[in-house]
Order: structure tokens, then C-alpha cells, then sequence
């Protein structure tokens, strides 16, 4: 298969998927290898990001998905007559802290924060937006929190390495979350989950 | 003091507190705590006066400010201090405030990239245009621990509303229970309270051998004593109980 | 408004429509004329056969529509099929009583959902979720389910002990919709661009 062809096709996978177009989906369906794949999926980023069209191919969730201009969101919003969201400080807030903390629990969200969370944290588990990872192993087993592939999806990231650097004002000593036990940031690179 | 500030605005007590300490200008490595601790009383007042609504976590930080600021106040212990230094009592409190000036930051970062679905939007694929996934089809969708735990929250909460329906309630009259009442009384000069209630499972049932106990003391074929507060409530016969009868229509306003 | 920066817009309106775009609408939402409208939709349609793209502009139902073209149809159809299979309630609510009451038989679960559940439990089977541990030891030896490794791979679990309990679900309030300012927030929730 030539390439030029290739690229058609993935470029027609592109306006019929659903979310966001894995390479891998890409290799398995056209049944060719992964590498050529994302070779096809960069170039056609490629192309949308230089020429000037109404939308662009964004990597998003570990994928690659056709997504119009931030600077057209005006009239995409008349047209569909959607209002513009908001989010409350305290759900950003919130979503904060379990990004580059998790895996985190509810009670290092509320030490960090200053104010509980439970009522955040559950409209975000409702949202899909953060989830239940599972169980951190210290006593009393509390459920642990991290982010969802639809929070990526949400804030147009193609991974957590995406995430805006903490501004290090002064890192939190170890000592002070050891009974809250809060887990390294380093994990959140690390775990595969969320990456692509 | 004028506060221009809008007060129900404050997401919790760090927030005020870094509010206050901008607004003040105050070193945050080296916090006046007398002062901070001043103006966060005189905040947290001006909140109360409003009528807002403080949430326990701005009382709980007024208790560490204030303990914070009595543990400065104590004189050092100069032999001790030689050992080992004493921890600056504000340490923890400076961490906590660095640490969640961190996130309020990156907060609004977050905020003011391109979100899904506000600046940016996709195209919306109908479920006619998607069709059915092959049987075949080797993936399930990731589905998270919070929908599986909330779909049996549902299952169960769906048959608590049906086990309404098949248990059938057994009423129970303010009377009968009078009845049943004064006939343990009959055997004995006096019951706790406590034995009265034993056998009694359901809260309207306990809510009507109340109501019975009132009515006993108010019709005076009972009364209740109590020794000392906290103690047992008995509840005794009044003598030539057994010759009282009670009507039905005696019993006002319950059935 | 320049044309470039109008066709970029209605092009953009072409990828979010649910159905065909008509002139009319493009003019009174641009707040321009119609035949400038009709003018951009003609170059798009003209841009789009002329280059070889993934898909075309098509003239439908009065309107313009993206589409793509006959020949990749049966790459599509296979990227399609190859979606990952959908929970359903049914066969979610029944994966919980199995996860949650195990070891489990059918009449217990059909009795705590209520419905019968043997086309469900017979599906979540066929695909690894639940397996048969064995038979219980009561009259008519009913067959008993458990969730299988599958199950905890699915979910990203060590072990059973960390499923979520039903306390520390109750113990997260009800949400609370004051934490995402209403507007759109059906939007959220039903927009597929989130579903990875």
C-alpha cells in the first residue's frame, strides 16, 4: 500500500472515530506495523497544524483526535447552542491535586486543601473525570484517587507528562504526609495506565 | 477595618490565610503569627456576623493559629535547647500553605487550557452512525471501580424500595400499646425503660410506646421517675391502675 | 470577515454538525449573506474532491456534509468492529452482585436485581469476567460464580480486597452540582469525545 493512500484511509478513521484513534488500533486494522502508523498519524498532524483549516489533529489521550480551534469556540457554540462551562475553583482545585498526586487518597486531598472534599470528589468520580484506582496498602485500606482518560480527553492532554509544571515553591517535607503516607510524584510518569 | 474583600469566596482556611498574608504583605517563611492570627479571628467574626455559613475546617485552623501563637509565647527551655533544637512551631502551617498555593496555582492553568467541550469540540458520532460492535470484539470499554461499586449500590437500593412493599407493616395503636404496658406493670410496681423498649425493633414502634408512656402519665395511671440524670428512667404503676379503664376515644390525636 | 478565515469556520462547522449544514443556517449564524454562505460551503466542496482526502464534501439533504468516500468503506466497517464492547447496565449490575456476593448462583442474582439475568450472566462467562467456582451444596446443587483474573485485570486490581466497599461509597455525598457551575453539564457527561 503506498503511503499516500495509507494516510487517506487513517485520515477517514480519523472523521469516523468515536474518541481518539490509537496507533495501535491504526496497525491492527490496516495490518501494518505500528511505527508506520504513527508515521501516518504525525504527518497528518503535520498537515492540519501548517495549513489553515478549521481543525486541527490533536494528540489526546493517548491518541490522535480532529478537534476545531479554541479561537472558532464562539461560533461552534452559537451553532450548537451549547453555553460555555464553568468549573468551581474547588473542582479544579481538586482535580489538582489528584493529578500530580496520585495515586492519592481522600484524606491527603483534604490535608492538602484545607476543607473536605468528599462532595468534590464525588461529582468528579460522577463526572468520570478522576477514579477509583483501588486500595492503598497502609492500614485501613483507603480507597485511592487518580485521574481518567477522559480527564485527559477534557483538557486536551495526550498524557499526564503534558500536565502544567508545578510552580516548586517549597516542596512538602516527606515527614509531615508520612501518616497520610501521599505517594511520589515520580509514580505518576511511571504509571502505565495513563500513558498511551 | 474596611473588608472589601468578598468573604463567602474563601475555598477553605488556607485560602483565607494566604488571602490575608498577601493582602498584609507578611513574609511567609517568617509569619507574624500574632498578627496573622488577629486578622484571621477578625475575618472569621466579620464571616459570623454575615451569617455565613463557617465550615468547621475555618474554626479548626483558629485552634492551630491559637496554638500555634501560645507555643511561641513559651519561654524556651535553655538546657533542652542545647539537645535539641525546637522545631518552629509554624513549620508544618508554612508547608501547608506553600504546598496549597501550589495547587491553587496550577488550578487555574488547567483552567485556561483549551477544555473539551467550551473551546474546543469534536465531531459527535450518533449511535445509528456507530453501529454494533461485533461479538468478536476482544476489548471490553474501561469501565471504572466507581461505576462497578455504584451499579451495586443501585442493585441494592432498587430492592430496599421493593422490600417495602412485601413486608407488611404491623401497626400498632398508641392504645394497645397502653394496654400492653400497664399489663407488664400489673405483675411488678415498676419497669425500666430500657425493658419496655426491649423487644421493640421498628422506630415507629418505639416512637408509639413513647407516645403510650406520655399518654400513662398524662391520664396519671403512670408516672416516671428518675434518680439522678442519666440514670435509669423507671416507670411506675399508680396504685388502682388496674381499675382504669381506657376508651378508644380517651386517646386524642393518635391512633 | 475574510474569506479564508470564513471558509476556516464553516469548515469547522461541517466537523461538529450532526446533520448536513444548510447555507441558511451558516448565514444567520456568521451573520452574513446567504450567497456567501452557499459561495463557502462550494469552494470546501471543491477543496475537498479536488485533493485526495480521507473524506469529501458531500451535497446531501439540502445541505453539506462531510463524508467518507466509498472506496475505504470496508476499513471503516472493520474499525468500527473493532470498538471495545460497551458495558451495559445489565451486565455492569450484574458483574457487581457476582463481585461483590461472590461465591453467587444465579438465583441470587436474579433475585437482587430482579430480573432474570441468565442471558447476562451467560455473556460476562463467554467473555472471562465471571467463572464457575463450583456447586453449592444445597438441594438442586446450583451452580456458584465468582469473578475471575480477568475481572481484576479489567479493573486494575491486585486482589478482591480492593474493591471499593459500600460504606466508602456512602461515606462520598450524593454530588453536589454546585461544585461544576451548571451550564453544559449534560454536556460533559453525554459527549462522546470523552469516551477512550
Amino acid at each position: 500500500m503506498v503511503t499516500a493512500e495509507l494516510k487517506c484511509i487513517v485520515e477517514s478513521l480519523l472523521l469516523v472515530a468515536h474518541s481518539p484513534v490509537k496507533a495501535d488500533t491504526v496497525a491492527l486494522i490496516l495490518g501494518i506495523e505500528e511505527s508506520r502508523a504513527v508515521l501516518c498519524l504525525e504527518q497528518l498532524y503535520d498537515d492540519y497544524a501548517t495549513g489553515y483549516r478549521g481543525f486541527v489533529v490533536c494528540r489526546v489521550a493517548g491518541g490522535y483526535q480532529f478537534r476545531t480551534r479554541p479561537e472558532h469556540a464562539e461560533w461552534i457554540r452559537k451553532f450548537r447552542r451549547s453555553r460555555p462551562f464553568r468549573f468551581s475553583r474547588a473542582a479544579l482545585e481538586t482535580l489538582a491535586v489528584v493529578a500530580y498526586r496520585q495515586p492519592v487518597t481522600r484524606a491527603e486531598i483534604d490535608y492538602l486543601r484545607g476543607v473536605d472534599s468528599s462532595g468534590v470528589v464525588r461529582t468528579l468520580l460522577d463526572r468520570h473525570l478522576i477514579r477509583i484506582l483501588g486500595k492503598k496498602d497502609v492500614p485501613g485500606k483507603p480507597v485511592i484517587y487518580g485521574t481518567s482518560r477522559e480527564f485527559l480527553a477534557l483538557f486536551g492532554l495526550a498524557d499526564l507528562t503534558g500536565l502544567p509544571t508545578l510552580k516548586e515553591f517549597n516542596e512538602l517535607p516527606p515527614e509531615m504526609l508520612s501518616e497520610l503516607e501521599v505517594g511520589s510524584q515520580t509514580q505518576i510518569a511511571s504509571d502505565d495506565g495513563f500513558l498511551a | 477595618m474596611a473588608y472589601e474583600i468578598c468573604l463567602d469566596s474563601f475555598k477553605g482556611p488556607l485560602d483565607l490565610l494566604l488571602h490575608l498574608i498577601r493582602k498584609h504583605e507578611m513574609d511567609i517563611y517568617d509569619i507574624p503569627i500574632a498578627e496573622i492570627t488577629a486578622q484571621y479571628l477578625a475575618t472569621l467574626e466579620v464571616m459570623q456576623s454575615l451569617n455565613l455559613d463557617l465550615a468547621g475546617e475555618f474554626l479548626l485552623m483558629a485552634a492551630t493559629l491559637l496554638q500555634i501563637k501560645s507555643r511561641m509565647l513559651l519561654p524556651q527551655d535553655r538546657e533542652e535547647n542545647e539537645e535539641a533544637e525546637e522545631p518552629d512551631p509554624r513549620t508544618e502551617l508554612v508547608n501547608r500553605l506553600l504546598e496549597y498555593q501550589k495547587y491553587r496555582e496550577v488550578a487555574c492553568c488547567l483552567e485556561s487550557l483549551p477544555l473539551l467541550g467550551r473551546d474546543v469540540f469534536v465531531r459527535e458520532v450518533t449511535p445509528a452512525e456507530e453501529g454494533r460492535p461485533q461479538d468478536e470484539s476482544p476489548e471490553w470499554e474501561p469501565v471504572g471501580l466507581f461505576e462497578l461499586v455504584a451499579a451495586f449500590h443501585r442493585v441494592l437500593s432498587g430492592r430496599e424500595e421493593e422490600a417495602v412493599h412485601e413486608i407488611t407493616r404491623e401497626h400498632l395503636s398508641v392504645t394497645e400499646r397502653i394496654y400492653q404496658i400497664l399489663e407488664a406493670l400489673s405483675d411488678t410496681p415498676c419497669l425500666a425503660f430500657s425493658e419496655i423498649l426491649a423487644d421493640v425493633v421498628s422506630r415507629s414502634h418505639i416512637i408509639v410506646t413513647f407516645l403510650a408512656m406520655l399518654e400513662l402519665v398524662r391520664m396519671r395511671l403512670a408516672r416516671l421517675m428518675q434518680h439522678n440524670p442519666d440514670h435509669v428512667i423507671w416507670i411506675y404503676a399508680v396504685d388502682g391502675g388496674e381499675t382504669v379503664s381506657v376508651a378508644e376515644g380517651q386517646i386524642f390525636g393518635y391512633s
